[in-house]
């Protein structure tokens, strides 16, 4: 019986970071997910909506993030970030480490970032619960 | 003295045998770093001798967070004081092996 | 009429980009790409192989490279390029200036990055072709 | 004098009204790039002049081929000589513009 999808939608400013991560950990902790895969979906959720308010918007004033998380039929937690800024495009004066789209790729089982349904970027994620 | 900053992190310094203790606890995220980025340069600059960072309250920590950190060790480089990072056996401990930085910091893991 | 699926495997050397990225852009060309999307391909092909080179293998002796390209049946090329590596790890020491990803993610239409099918790392990419 | 590396950038260099030209052609990927960049960087550190980098005839750069651009001009601004970037309107354009390198480092388009 898996829960309705979780709908979030912010402005892309850092304090909205822990409230985000907050919000999509009580869903998945609801959806039934095991203390071991619950760290992977906190830090790769933060990872997500700290680059969407650090790199969506830039120099612009800060739009929207919307984050969208929901169980699959085979089990599968997916949690999908989405902005409505620049897309994703390369920026050699990041203020980051660039370690966050690896760090993604190192805990969620897999990671796709494509351009945003109308602009932005879209990043999903996914995590096999096997449960 | 403790100083609870607009993020989700608790901060509270002392000085025990001539090291600075800087505490920090909750969750190091990019709401936090700024904030907590700036308490440290300013304590320990003030300080002058050697700091420790004990981050074994620290419960989350992402990459942005960690930035926090290499900014610390970066001061401490180049002002000449020592720096010593201690935390737990836990989160923060797990997210600074998946990130390689685990080798380029002064981390110590002792426990809480 | 779709080709064959092209299969190369070589090993993850700097000489082997050019390689992987010419045998690519003629199967992509075989496949009737045109020549704005081919750029693109080009692009974004050098810079998946030239992580596998950079990043899969690191300080150990380097593995393979093997790389995948299909037409799918909506008319879609999809790329898949997969190492034996270390899997997809940060790694703030990188070489790298950190616009591998966000090229990649800029220039293709989706980009996904996943453990491989063994151990290392897999990045595939998909191009709408619009033909 | 023409010099073709092992990869698949053909390099040659001229001294014209006291500026060192250097012209690249062909691809410049991570294949080429640390032989490139040991080129530069020999011939210019021995003019000690005006460097001009003539890329209107390199068909292909990518992120690794454009750290030898960024390592010029690194060069150029520590070791104190001008540096003048000349790139065609094509695919190295493009890629700079992609990079969002195109504002941090000295191009120049001209035709071919
Ligand atoms: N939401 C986004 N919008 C635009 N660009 C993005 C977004 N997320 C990531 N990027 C691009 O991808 C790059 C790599 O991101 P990441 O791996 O998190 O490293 P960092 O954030 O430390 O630069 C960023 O520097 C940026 O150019
Ligand atoms: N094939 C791979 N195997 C392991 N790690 C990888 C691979 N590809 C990318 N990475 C990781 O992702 C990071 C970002 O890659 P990229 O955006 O291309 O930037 P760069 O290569 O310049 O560091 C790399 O620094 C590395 O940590």
């Amino acid at each position: 019986m898996a829960p309705e999808p979780g709908r979030w939608t912010v402005a892309a400013t850092p304090d909205q970071v822990a409230v985000l991560r907050r919000a999509v950990c009580e869903y998945a902790r609801g959806a039934g997910i095991t203390d071991g895969r619950l760290g992977d979906v906190r830090l790769a959720v933060s990872e997500a909506v700290t680059n969407a308010v650090l790199h969506a918007y830039r120099d612009r004033d800060p739009g929207e993030v919307r984050v969208h998380a929901t169980v699959e039929a085979d089990g599968c937690l997916a949690v999908i970030v989405e902005d409505d800024g620049f897309g994703p495009l390369p920026r050699p004066d990041s203020p980051g480490l660039g370690l966050g789209l690896p760090t993604i790729a190192s805990v969620a089982d897999a990671v796709e970032l494509t351009a945003g349904t109308a602009a932005g970027a879209r990043l999903s994620m996914r995590f096999v619960t096997g449960g | 003295m403790t100083f609870q900053p607009t993020g989700s992190a608790a901060l509270s310094h002392a000085v025990r045998d001539g090291a600075l203790t800087l505490t920090l606890s909750g969750e190091l995220d990019l709401g936090a770093e700024r904030e907590v980025r700036a308490w440290i340069g300013e304590h320990a600059a003030a300080h002058g001798g050697p700091v420790v960072l004990d981050l074994r309250g620290v419960a989350f920590a992402d990459s942005a967070g960690l930035r926090a950190l290499i900014n610390a060790d970066a001061a401490a480089r180049q002002d000449g004081w020592s720096l010593r990072i201690v935390i737990a056996d836990g989160q923060l401990r797990q997210t600074l092996a998946v990130s390689g930085l685990d080798g380029m910091l002064p981390v110590y893991v002792e426990p809480e």
